[in-house]
């Protein structure tokens, strides 16, 4: 394993104190509970938006922490769900008059530590709703995971929620919108490579030279199925084809939705790399992926490229397609401003 | 229940404790071989944890004192041990509410409460290949013997017994939940680690039935 | 090799393309002369500013085009200097009243082509002036290189000098100014690993899985020695040390500078990915890094971390200091539009 | 020179493109001992734009002619080679001016001018181990024998010998620019490719002399 780090058992800790010295004023670090947090939060006039999952998704989520995004991330250890009493002790201190907003990407950790939480949080007397994420196509079948998985397109449903959040909206407005994201977001990745949480110190999954892992989880959990290497057209082709025909599942039955993205329809296109793919390969992806889409009378509203949720140092890519109206155009537009920035 | 219902629960309570961090290793080593390995571990991380804190615990009522057992195993243990376990503690504390004495039917109400916890948290039902087929026919067992007029000793026996079964009867299925669920077919003829956990569990209780009702 | 791309000649200008797709209305490439340039440049009350270098080191330099950075970069194949009609076609297209502005990283193929482009724009009556970086503090010997190398600093001073076209500088004035920013960079980079160009399809070199190269330059050239894998602290700190202490030798003779960074400094600080690292290991560096600064009575003005000059998919990242003044922080704060952003 | 003196430079150049078009692949096996094996390829694409558009060049003067080659040859050629060679053509058309015919001191004069220009853009010097180690000798030599009274096929035939002696004296040393430089040591005892280049170029025009300057 060759990582920049010392300790394993610090990284994640580690990571977040260098998010705080590189933010000073703006962004704040909890230790007791792998809180990130804007330094200025709680506002009483604004709903708090929280975010938990695992580290080694950077950076999701502790990296989007700040005006117009999230109020605060807790994560758990790498590729672990947050314990319950980091979401439950983190939203006490982002506790807020008009309430508390949980985000989660359709886990079962991620859900089972929130829905913990809030049942605490509730006996506190916290006010607290939730939005679940699952954008990813990849993988249709629910034997395997209660749901759909929750990938980079909750960047998508942060921005929305935060900027509505922002300009004053109530928690069940936010609810309602956050809602309304998730069902026009549709996302598939693939992989090049494993990657090795530090604890570990090994792969979680090694691939051969000529293999990919497509659809697969930003944990590297199984996708679909295991390919040869193609080019990237090919592999991009696949992945988009999968977006456009899914026909998400109706919960609790054995229906399914209609495909969302129709001729006409005006998107925002996220190429996503999963860590270890550099940002030339994702222009590659990102330039034939828009041509297509044009071909199919999809307009490309406005266009996505680079790291937003990784899976450590992963090769690879993920795409993400957000069906936007006026409304989501506005939310997604307005100002922001989080650790992670060019200048 | 001849002592008081609060000091038998703290006793039930510390015997699956012990249970949990005797068997540390070889819980985790049988979740290992299907799943990731972490069950022994994270279960014996939230019952130490629960053993250091075990003096300070509010112990208002038995209710009460669950929920605080709930509190500490769900704290700092993630993923699916903290949460299934940790609800149902909290799930059997609600249902107890603040009653400082309970009857038998309280106590099979609060099993199936922590057993709709369980379930609603997991996602989960009997039939796929977790703890769940262990607990919910030991607790269907218990109320039957129970019921039909027999002793608690007896209706601990008899639960201990059929969670024994259990393990063998879904050692052949696939696991649909859980990480061992990522393995497919690999997770036939496999025993899943938290059901064991169960049957060993209700086996110590029922052994220790007599110390544990009359010290 | 493991790539997303198609064909390893279509690399460059398959990305270049999808710049142009993803950023409608503001960047246009042009084909001929591999020039990703402002859509709406050259404008005739502003010097155009055109860097060069190869390709492979994505975001620098056709992902830093636009309002308040550079008007066109027109790099050469990966990890080749631009062919030197590249330069003077590009330049040429984007010749103002104002004059022309080339920053150019102080490697041997980069410099030749630029200044024979200068000679033949020269020829052809366009106003050409240059600047050169050269931050790299690793190779001290010109042995080996005509002078330092120019590395990821160098986002530093395109910076500086678009703000200030943006503002109205003269051609002198932004050469002035680019001198300036250059002689108070300084930057060391490591790798972990080797990386791949497309075309070559072997990586450039290897290392064993406990060994790094301290120093390295931005297309895997050796650096100062190659090393035993250490803690991120060890590697920083023999960096720091490296940047703190360094004294530039004074062109033409065997005498040094002085180092530049005293208590009571203040400094920009970037730690840059070198495209295979991922943000996590960056911030515990960046966070030890900081901490060790303040610990000298160096202020850190503002941080910079990410991926700014990247060698394909290595991992490994550089530390750069840039010594910033009144002048510069308004410069470096001032707004910019480019293709690498989050939102 | 008998023959014009336009006609006789287009004859010199050809013959040297000739001998890079020939030489592609050994100057690249060559290159790639301690280098980065893309001298021979690099050189041959510049002459080989340049024999694609070698019938529309502007022939205003034998300098003109030399300015054109030398765009050519460095457009669409990255790198060291485009660049060095670029610049000695086009060094040497600008000391031509626009003269129509052109004296044995107005070709050392371009010579030099050619090898200043090359020093500066390669920021090299003799005894670096590059080219100009077999170059300026070899000039060296040109002009010793022409202002010494011997003749062209002379002086050009001295020129040949001692370029091909240069590469043998810089065999031994360490290459100080150029990719063959980061082999530092490894560079010992290999050959230059640059400067066997100019060698086989030098040893060809004299060679040739009888044509070139006498179809
Ligand atoms: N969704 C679920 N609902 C109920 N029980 C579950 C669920 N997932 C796993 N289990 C039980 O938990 C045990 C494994 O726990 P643990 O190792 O902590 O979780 P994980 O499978 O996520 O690694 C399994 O043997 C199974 O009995
Ligand atoms: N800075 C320089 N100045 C003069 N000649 C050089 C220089 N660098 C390299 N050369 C010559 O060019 C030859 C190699 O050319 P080429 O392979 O195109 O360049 P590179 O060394 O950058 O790969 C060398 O054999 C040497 O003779
Ligand atoms: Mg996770
Ligand atoms: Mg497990
Ligand atoms: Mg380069
Ligand atoms: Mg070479």
């Amino acid at each position: 394993m060759k990582k920049l780090m010392n300790d394993p058992k610090q990284f994640v800790p580690e990571m977040m104190k260098g998010i705080e010295l590189a933010n000073p004023g703006t962004i704040k670090y909890v230790p007791e509970y792998n809180l990130v947090m804007r330094a200025d939060a709680p506002n009483p006039n604004k709903v708090s938006i929280v975010q938990g999952s695992g580290s080694g998704h950077e950076p999701a989520h502790i990296m989007v922490v700040g005006k117009g995004m999230l109020d605060g991330a807790c994560p758990g250890d790498v590729f672990s769900a947050p314990p319950m009493d980091y979401v439950v002790e983190s939203s006490k201190i982002l506790n807020s008059p008009k309430g508390i907003l949980h985000i989660v990407n359709n886990y079962s950790g991620d859900r089972m530590s929130f829905e913990m939480a809030t049942e605490m949080l509730d006996m506190e007397g916290v006010t607290v709703k939730t939005i679940f994420v699952d954008d990813d196509v990849a993988v249709q079948n629910s034997t395997w995971t209660v749901g759909r998985r929750g990938v980079a397109g909750n960047f998508f449903v942060i921005k929305a929620v935060g900027a509505a959040a922002e300009a004053g909206a109530s928690l069940d407005e936010l609810v309602e919108l956050g809602k309304k994201v998730n069902s026009r977001l549709r996302s598939m990745g693939m992989a090049l490579t494993g990657c090795t949480p530090p604890a570990k110190g090994k792969p979680i999954f090694t691939l051969e030279e000529d293999e990919i892992e497509m659809g697969v989880g930003i944990h590297g959990e199984p996708g679909r199925a295991r390919k040869k290497l193609a080019s990237a057209n090919e592999i991009a082709d696949e992945m988009l084809e999968a977006i456009l025909t899914d026909r998400k599942p109706i919960p609790g039955g054995d229906d399914r939705e209609e495909p969302i993205f129709h001729e006409g329809d005006e998107v925002a296109l996220m190429i996503n790399g999963l860590g270890g793919t550099p940002i030339s390969e994702l222009y590659i992806v990102y330039g034939h992926v828009h041509e297509e889409l044009e071909k199919r009378g999809i307009k490309i509203w406005r266009s996505y490229v680079g790291e937003y949720c990784t899976s450590l140092e992963m090769a690879g890519m993920s795409i993400t397609l957000c069906k936007v109206d006026d409304q989501l155009k506005e939310l997604f537009t307005a100002p922001a401003e989080i650790p992670i920035r060019v200048f | 229940m001849s002592d008081s219902t609060l000091a038998v629960t703290e006793r039930v309570v510390r015997t699956i404790a012990d249970v949990a961090l005797e068997n540390e290793f070889y819980f985790a080593e049988l979740d290992g071989v299907v799943g990731d390995g972490d069950f022994g571990l994270s279960l014996a991380n939230g019952f130490r944890k629960l053993m250091d804190e075990w003096d300070t615990l509010d112990r208002s009522s038995p209710g009460t004192f669950l929920k605080k057992v709930s509190m500490i195993i769900t704290s700092r243990v993630g993923g699916v041990s903290g949460a299934i376990w940790g609800t149902g503690f909290m799930r059997a504390g609600f249902a107890a509410g603040d009653k400082a004495e309970l009857t038998a039917d309280d106590v099979i109400a609060m099993l199936r409460a922590a057993e709709e916890g369980m379930k609603k948290r997991g996602q989960s039902d009997v039939g796929d290949k977790t703890l769940l087929d262990g607990f919910i026919p030991a607790v269907d067992e218990l109320e039957r013997v129970l019921k039909s007029g027999g002793s608690t000793q007896e209706a601990l026996d008899a639960a201990a017994v059929k969670a024994r079964e259990q393990t063998e009867v879904i050692k052949p299925w696939i696991a649909k939940r859980g990480r061992a669920a990522y393995t497919g077919e690999r997770s036939m003829d496999t025993y899943d680690a938290g059901s064991i956990a169960v049957a060993v569990m209700a086996e110590t209780i029922a052994a220790s039935w007599p110390e544990i009702s009359n010290p």
